[in-house]
C-alpha cells in the first residue's frame, strides 16, 4: 500500500513539476502577454494541483490534507482573478493585433 | 533576584506607559491633563525610589514575572539610573508646564492634532527614558531605543512644514540604522554568549572578535542616535524646525538616552573588552563635535539653530568621560569623581538647554522671528525671559556655580588624576566657544540702543516664570556638590 | 542536497536584494523587494523557525510589500528621472565601510563558539508552568513579556506619528483616500471569497500558536490584511480616528496586559507573573487582545495619515 | 558546509547591501528599501544563532526567534513611518531628496 | 522520497527563477503582475514540497499564510495603492 502512494506521490509530482516547467518555458518564449498568460496559468492551476494531490498521501493526519487542498483552492482563486486582470492590463498596454 | 523596593520599579515603568495609553484612549483635553498628573505621580515616584536607593545603598532590583536572567528580565535601578531619571523628571515637568498654554485644546474644538500628538509623544519620551534607566537587558534598551525614536520623529515635524518634514524623515533614517546596528550587535552578542544580559555578559565577556566587533557596531548606532560628530547633520535641521517645547525635549533628554546606553554597554556590560585606549575614539569625537559645533553655532543667524548647533558641542562634553572613568578603573582609583562629573554635565546641559530652547521659543512667540541681529532690545520687551537665556547661558559656558562648572572641575580632576591632561584642553576651550556664542546674542538683547522692539503677541508671565525657573536650577545646581557624588556610585560601574 | 536548496535560494536572496537597490524605477525595486520578502520566508522555514516564517509571510512580503507598492505608485509621477547620486568618493567609501561590515559579520559568524549558547533548556524547564506548548510564544507572552508590552506600546506611538502628518482640518477624519471599486467587479468578487477565509486562517494561525508555530503577531497580521483587502475593494471603509471604539481597539492589547500585570503585583504574585493555575487562560486572554491590537494598527499603520472627514469626504 | 553557515553569510552580505543603499542611494524610498534589506539580513543572524542553538527538542533557540519576532513588527513601524513622511513631504513640498544642504536659515522670513 | 521532492522544489525554485528574470527585464503592469503571481504559487510550491521533505514544522501553515498573502500582494499591485483600478477604463460586466 506504501509503495503504491509513493508511486502516486512520485508521478503526480513528477507532472506538476513538468507543468511548470512548461509555463516557463511559455513564458520565456511565447511572443505576446496574453499567451504568455496561457502558460502561465497552467503552471498556477495544474502544477500546483497535481503537487497537492501527489502529497496528499505523505500528510500526518486530515487536517493537514484539508490545509493543502485550501492551499490549493486559494492559488485557484487568487490566479483566475490575477489572470483576468493581467489580460485587461495588458489589452490596455498593446492593443490587439 | 527582587529587593526589597523593586514593586517602585515596576511602577515607576508603568506609569508614563498608563499615561501612553490613556491620553490615546481619551485624548482632547484629557491628554493634558493626564500628562500634568502623571508627570506630578512620576516625581513623587522619583523621590521613593531616591530614598529607597539611599536607603538600601546597593541598586534596586526586580526580576519581571519571577524569570531570572538569562531566561527573564531584570529591572535594575542604581546611582546612574536615579541621575538621569531625575533630571528627566524635573525637565519634562518643567516642558509641560511651559506648553499647557501652547499645546491647549481652543475652545469649541474637541480634539486637535498639536496636542494630541505633543502629549501623547511626551509621554513616549518619558516611557522611553524611564525603560533605558530601568532595564538591564541590552535587547530591552533597544525596545527602549525604538521608544525614543517613535516618540521623537513625529515632535519634530509637528509643523508640517515641508523642511521640517524632510528633517524628520533624515533622523528617521539615521535613528533606524543606529537601531538596526545596535541589533547587529545584539545577535553577535548572544550568539557568542547566550545571554543578552548586562550583569550576566560582564561576567562571560571576553575580547574577543564577535565581542569587539559587535561593540563596535552598537556603539556606532548608539552615537548616531546620540548624534556625536560625524554623524550629527540630521541634529541642527531636527532640532530647530521643531516647536520650542519640542526642542526642549529632544535636546535635553531625548539624545541623553542613548548615551546612556553607551554608557551601560560600555562601562557595565563589556568592560573586559573596552580598553581607555579605545574610548580616546568617541572621547575624540567628542572633543571635535565641542569646537566644531561651537565654531557653527557662533555663525548662526538665527538664534535657535544656534541653539541646536550648540547641543552638538555639548553632547561631545560627555564622551569625555568615557576614558576618565575607564582610566581611573585601569589605574585602580576609584570613578566617582568621572562618573559624577559625567552625570552632572548632562544633567546640566538638560536643564540648562530646555531652558534655552524654551526662552527661545518665547522670543520667537513675542517678536515672530528670531533672527540675532534683530534682537536687539529685546531685553526691555522680555526680561524675564532674557534673564533665563542668560542664566542658561552661564550653566553652559561653565561659570560658578552652575552644575556646568561642578562638571568640568570634576572632569577636569578626573582627566589630571588619570595623567589624560589633553581633555582639559577641550573642557577648557569648548568653555570659551560657548562664552562667545552666547555673548553674542546676549550683546544684543541688552543693548539700550533704539526702542525696545515691540511684541507682536503677549507672552505670558507664568511661561516665562517656568523658564526662569529651569534656567535657576541650572545655575544653582553646581550648589548641590554632594548630591551626584553621593548619588552616583551607588551601584553604578564597578560597584557589580 | 538540502544544502544546495539553500545556496539556491540565498543567491535568489542576494540577487533580488541587489536588484531592488540598482534598478532604475522605484516600483520595479519595490516588486523585486516583495519577491524578496516571499523567498525569506522561505528561508525562514529552513532555519526551523516556523513562527518567525509566519511572521515573515505576513508582514515581510504582504504588508510591506503593499506599502512600499502604494508608495511607489504615488511617488512615481514626482519621481524625476535623474537623481544626484553621492559623488564617486563618498560612494567608494561607503562601498568599504559596508564590505568591511559585511566580511566582519561573514568572519565572526562562522567562527561562532561550538557548541552554541542557548537558552532552549531554560525555556523548555520554565514552559510547563505557562501551559503553553509553543516555547516562542512562551518567551513573548512570560519570559520576556514586558518587550512584547513594550513593543506594542512602540506601535501605539508610531500610529501617532503616522496619524500626526494629517492636515489640521482632517484632524479626527477617515485615512487614507476613498477606494474606487465596482462593487459587482471581479476585484469584489474574489474579495467576498478569500476574506471569510483569510479570517479564518488568521485566527487558526492565531489560536495554534499557543501550542504550535503561529501566535498574535502572525494572526493579528493576517486579520489585518483581509481587512484591507475589503477597503481595497470598497467592501469596508476605514474608520475616522476619533472613534473612541477605535482607539480602545488600537490600545486593548497593552492595555490588558498591564492591567493583568498590576493584578500580579497587588495580589502577590509580581508583576507578569501568571498564577500557574491560571496562567494559560490568563495568557490566551491577553493575546485575543493583542492580536485584535495587532490587526487593527498594522491595517492602519498602513492605511496612513486621515486624509478626509468622518463623514468621508 | 552546513545550512546555518549559508544563511550566516547571506546575512552577514545583506547586511552589507542594505548598508550600502541606505548611505548612497539618493532617493529616500530607496533608502527605506535598503533598510528593509538591512534588517532583513540583521534578522536572519539572529535566525543562524536561533538555529545554532537548537536543543531540548526544539528547532532552536525561541529567545533569538522572539527577537526577530518583536524586531520584524518595529521594523513594519518604522517602515510606515518613513513612508507615511515621505508621502506627506512629496505632498507638500515637491522634492523628495534629502540631500541637498537644508535651507534652515532663512525659512522664518 | 526525500531527496525526491528536495530535486522537485530545486526545479520548481529553479523554474520561477528564470522567468522571474525574463519578467523583471520586462516593461509594463502585465509583466508584473505576471512575476508576482507566478512567484506566489510557486514560492508556496516550493514551500510544500521541501516542507514535506524535511518534515519542516508549520511548513504547510507557512504555505497557507504565504498563499493567502500571495492574493493580497498581487491585489496591491493591481491597486498599487491608489485608489484607482487599473486599467482606468470601466469594468467591463
Amino acid at each position: 500500500m506504501r509503495g503504491l502512494l509513493d508511486l502516486w506521490t512520485y508521478a503526480a509530482v513528477c507532472a506538476g513539476l513538468f507543468f511548470f516547467i512548461a509555463g516557463t518555458v511559455g513564458i520565456l518564449r511565447l511572443p505576446d502577454t496574453l499567451t504568455r498568460l496561457h502558460a502561465l496559468t497552467k503552471a498556477d492551476n495544474l502544477g500546483v494541483g497535481l503537487v497537492v494531490l501527489g502529497l496528499l498521501p505523505q500528510t500526518a493526519d486530515a487536517l493537514a490534507a484539508l490545509k493543502l487542498v485550501a492551499i490549493w483552492a486559494m492559488v485557484l482563486l487568487s490566479s483566475a482573478t490575477v489572470s483576468q486582470l493581467i489580460g485587461r492590463a495588458a489589452r490596455a498596454e498593446e492593443p490587439p493585433r | 533576584m527582587t529587593s526589597a523596593g523593586g514593586e517602585l520599579l515596576v511602577l515607576a515603568l508603568l506609569l508614563p506607559v498608563a499615561g501612553v495609553l490613556l491620553a490615546f484612549l481619551l485624548g482632547g483635553r484629557w491628554a493634558a491633563r493626564i500628562t500634568l498628573l502623571a508627570l506630578a505621580l512620576g516625581l513623587v515616584l522619583t523621590g521613593l525610589l531616591g530614598v529607597r536607593l539611599f536607603a538600601s545603598a546597593a541598586p534596586l532590583t526586580y526580576a519581571l514575572g519571577g524569570w531570572a536572567p538569562p531566561l527573564g528580565i531584570l529591572l535594575r535601578f542604581d546611582g546612574l539610573s536615579l541621575a538621569l531619571l531625575a533630571t528627566a523628571m524635573v525637565v519634562l515637568s518643567a516642558i509641560a508646564l511651559y506648553a499647557r498654554a501652547e499645546f491647549a485644546v481652543p475652545a469649541g474644538a474637541r480634539e486637535t492634532r498639536a496636542s494630541f500628538v505633543f502629549w501623547t509623544l511626551l509621554l513616549g519620551v518619558w516611557a522611553g527614558l524611564t525603560v533605558v534607566v530601568l532595564a538591564s537587558d541590552l535587547f530591552t534598551l533597544y525596545v527602549a531605543l525604538e521608544l525614543l525614536t517613535f516618540a521623537a520623529v513625529p515632535l519634530v515635524s509637528l509643523e508640517g512644514r515641508a523642511d521640517t518634514l524632510r528633517a524628520a524623515l533624515r533622523y528617521l533614517l539615521y535613528a533606524l540604522a543606529g537601531s538596526v546596528l545596535y541589533l547587529v550587535g545584539c545577535a553577535l552578542l548572544f550568539g557568542a554568549y547566550g545571554t543578552l544580559d548586562i550583569g550576566l555578559l560582564a561576567q562571560r565577556a571576553q575580547a574577543d572578535p564577535a565581542t569587539l566587533l559587535a561593540c563596535a557596531l552598537m556603539t556606532a548606532g548608539l552615537l548616531a542616535k546620540t548624534a556625536l560628530f560625524p554623524l550629527h547633520i540630521w541634529l541642527p535641521p531636527a532640532h530647530a524646525g521643531a516647536p520650542a517645547a519640542a526642542s526642549a525635549l529632544l535636546s535635553a533628554l531625548v539624545v541623553k538616552g542613548s548615551f546612556f546606553i553607551v554608557l551601560r554597554l560600555w562601562l557595565e556590560a563589556l568592560p573586559a573588552v573596552v580598553t581607555p585606549a579605545a574610548a580616546q575614539v568617541p572621547a575624540a569625537l567628542g572633543a571635535v563635535a565641542i569646537f566644531f559645533g561651537s565654531a557653527v553655532a557662533l555663525r548662526q543667524a538665527r538664534l535657535k539653530p544656534m541653539i541646536a548647533y550648540s547641543t552638538v558641542a555639548q553632547l561631545g562634553y560627555l564622551f569625555i568621560m568615557l576614558p576618565l572613568v575607564l582610566g581611573a578603573t585601569a589605574l585602580g582609583q576609584s570613578t566617582a569623581t568621572a562618573l559624577a562629573g559625567g552625570m552632572l554635565q548632562l544633567a546640566s546641559h538638560a536643564t540648562a538647554k530646555a531652558a534655552m530652547f524654551m526662552a527661545a521659543g518665547l522670543i520667537y512667540a513675542g517678536l515672530g522671528h528670531d533672527r540675532v541681529a534683530d534682537l536687539g532690545g529685546v531685553a526691555r520687551s522680555l526680561p524675564l525671559t532674557v534673564w533665563a537665556f542668560a542664566l542658561a547661558g552661564v550653566a553652559l559656558i561653565g561659570l560658578p556655580p552652575s552644575g556646568g562648572f561642578l562638571a568640568k572641575w570634576l572632569l577636569v580632576s578626573a582627566a589630571l588624576a588619570t595623567g589624560q591632561w589633553w581633555w582639559v584642553l577641550a573642557l577648557a576651550g569648548g568653555g570659551l566657544l560657548t562664552a562667545a556664542y552666547v555673548a553674542r546674542v546676549l550683546m544684543v538683547a541688552l543693548s539700550s540702543a533704539g526702542p525696545a522692539p515691540a511684541l507682536r503677541a503677549p507672552v505670558a508671565r507664568s511661561r516665562q516664570w517656568v523658564v526662569l525657573g529651569l534656567a535657576l536650577l541650572s545655575t544653582l545646581l553646581g550648589l548641590l556638590a554632594w548630591v551626584p557624588l553621593a548619588v552616583v556610585p551607588l551601584g553604578a560601574a564597578g560597584a557589580r | 542536497m538540502a544544502l544546495v536548496l539553500d545556496a539556491g535560494m540565498a543567491l535568489c536572496l542576494l540577487a533580488l536584494a541587489l536588484f531592488a537597490l540598482t534598478a532604475r524605477a522605484s516600483y520595479s525595486a519595490v516588486a523585486g523587494f516583495v519577491a524578496y520578502g516571499l523567498l525569506v520566508a522561505l528561508a525562514w522555514v529552513r532555519l526551523a523557525a516556523a513562527d518567525v516564517a509566519l511572521t515573515e509571510a505576513a508582514i515581510g512580503s504582504g504588508l510591506t510589500g503593499a506599502l512600499l507598492l502604494g508608495a511607489a505608485a504615488r511617488l512615481r509621477a514626482s519621481e524625476s528621472t535623474t537623481v544626484a547620486w553621492p559623488s564617486a568618493a563618498r560612494r567608494a567609501a561607503a562601498a568599504l565601510l559596508s564590505t568591511l561590515v559585511a566580511l566582519g559579520l561573514a568572519a565572526v559568524v562562522l567562527w561562532l563558539p561550538q557548541p552554541a549558547p542557548t537558552l532552549a533548556h531554560e525555556a523548555a524547564a520554565g514552559l510547563p508552568s505557562t501551559g503553553l506548548g509553543n516555547p516562542v510564544t512562551g518567551v513573548l507572552m512570560a519570559f520576556r513579556g514586558v518587550d512584547t508590552f513594550l513593543e506594542k506600546v512602540v506601535l501605539v506611538l508610531a500610529m501617532v506619528g503616522v496619524w500626526s502628518l494629517a492636515a489640521d482640518e482632517r484632524w479626527g477624519g477617515r485615512p487614507g483616500l476613498r477606494h474606487e471599486a465596482d462593487p459587482n467587479g471581479v476585484l469584489a468578487f474574489f474579495a467576498r471569497l478569500v476574506i471569510p477565509l483569510g479570517l479564518v486562517i488568521g485566527l487558526y494561525v492565531f489560536w495554534v500558536g499557543a501550542d504550535h508555530p503561529g501566535g498574535a503577531f502572525a494572526g493579528g497580521t493576517v486579520v489585518a490584511s483581509m481587512w484591507l483587502l475589503a477597503m481595497m475593494t470598497r467592501l469596508a471603509d476605514t474608520p475616522p480616528i476619533e472613534r473612541r471604539a477605535l482607539r480602545l481597539a488600537l490600545v486593548v492589547g497593552p492595555a490588558l496586559f498591564l492591567l493583568v500585570g498590576l493584578a500580579g503585583l497587588a495580589f502577590g504574585g509580581g508583576f507578569l507573573a501568571y498564577p500557574e493555575a491560571y496562567a494559560k487562560p490568563i495568557i490566551l486572554a491577553i493575546e485575543v487582545a493583542m492580536t485584535l491590537t495587532v490587526a487593527v494598527t498594522m491595517a492602519l499603520l498602513l492605511a496612513g495619515p486621515p486624509l478626509r472627514s468622518a463623514d468621508g469626504q | 558546509m552546513t545550512t546555518t553557515t549559508i544563511y550566516g553569510l547571506l546575512g552577514a552580505l545583506l547586511v552589507g547591501v542594505g548598508l550600502y543603499g541606505l548611505i548612497v542611494h539618493p532617493r529616500p524610498l530607496r533608502k527605506i528599501l535598503s533598510f528593509n534589506v538591512l534588517g532583513s539580513g540583521v534578522f536572519l543572524l539572529f535566525g543562524v544563532v536561533a538555529r545554532r542553538g537548537a536543543a531540548a527538542g526544539f528547532g532552536g533557540d525561541p529567545i533569538p526567534q522572539a527577537f526577530v519576532i518583536t524586531g520584524m513588527v518595529v521594523a513594519f513601524a518604522a517602515t510606515a513611518l518613513a513612508v507615511a513622511l515621505l508621502l506627506r513631504l512629496a505632498e507638500v513640498g515637491g522634492a523628495t531628496e534629502l540631500d541637498e544642504p537644508p535651507p534652515a536659515e532663512d525659512r522664518a522670513a | 522520497m526525500t531527496t525526491f521532492l528536495l530535486i522537485a522544489a530545486l526545479g520548481v525554485l529553479a523554474a520561477v527563477a528564470l522567468s522571474l528574470a525574463r519578467v523583471f527585464t520586462g516593461h509594463g503592469d502585465a509583466k508584473r503582475l505576471m512575476a508576482a503571481q507566478l512567484l506566489g504559487t510557486g514560492g508556496v510550491t516550493a514551500l510544500l514540497l521541501f516542507g514535506t521533505a524535511t518534515d519542516a514544522g508549520g511548513a504547510v501553515d507557512v504555505a497557507l499564510v504565504l498563499a493567502l498573502l500571495a492574493a493580497f500582494a498581487a491585489i496591491a499591485f493591481v491597486k498599487k495603492g491608489t485608489a484607482h483600478e487599473l486599467p482606468p477604463a470601466a469594468e467591463p460586466d
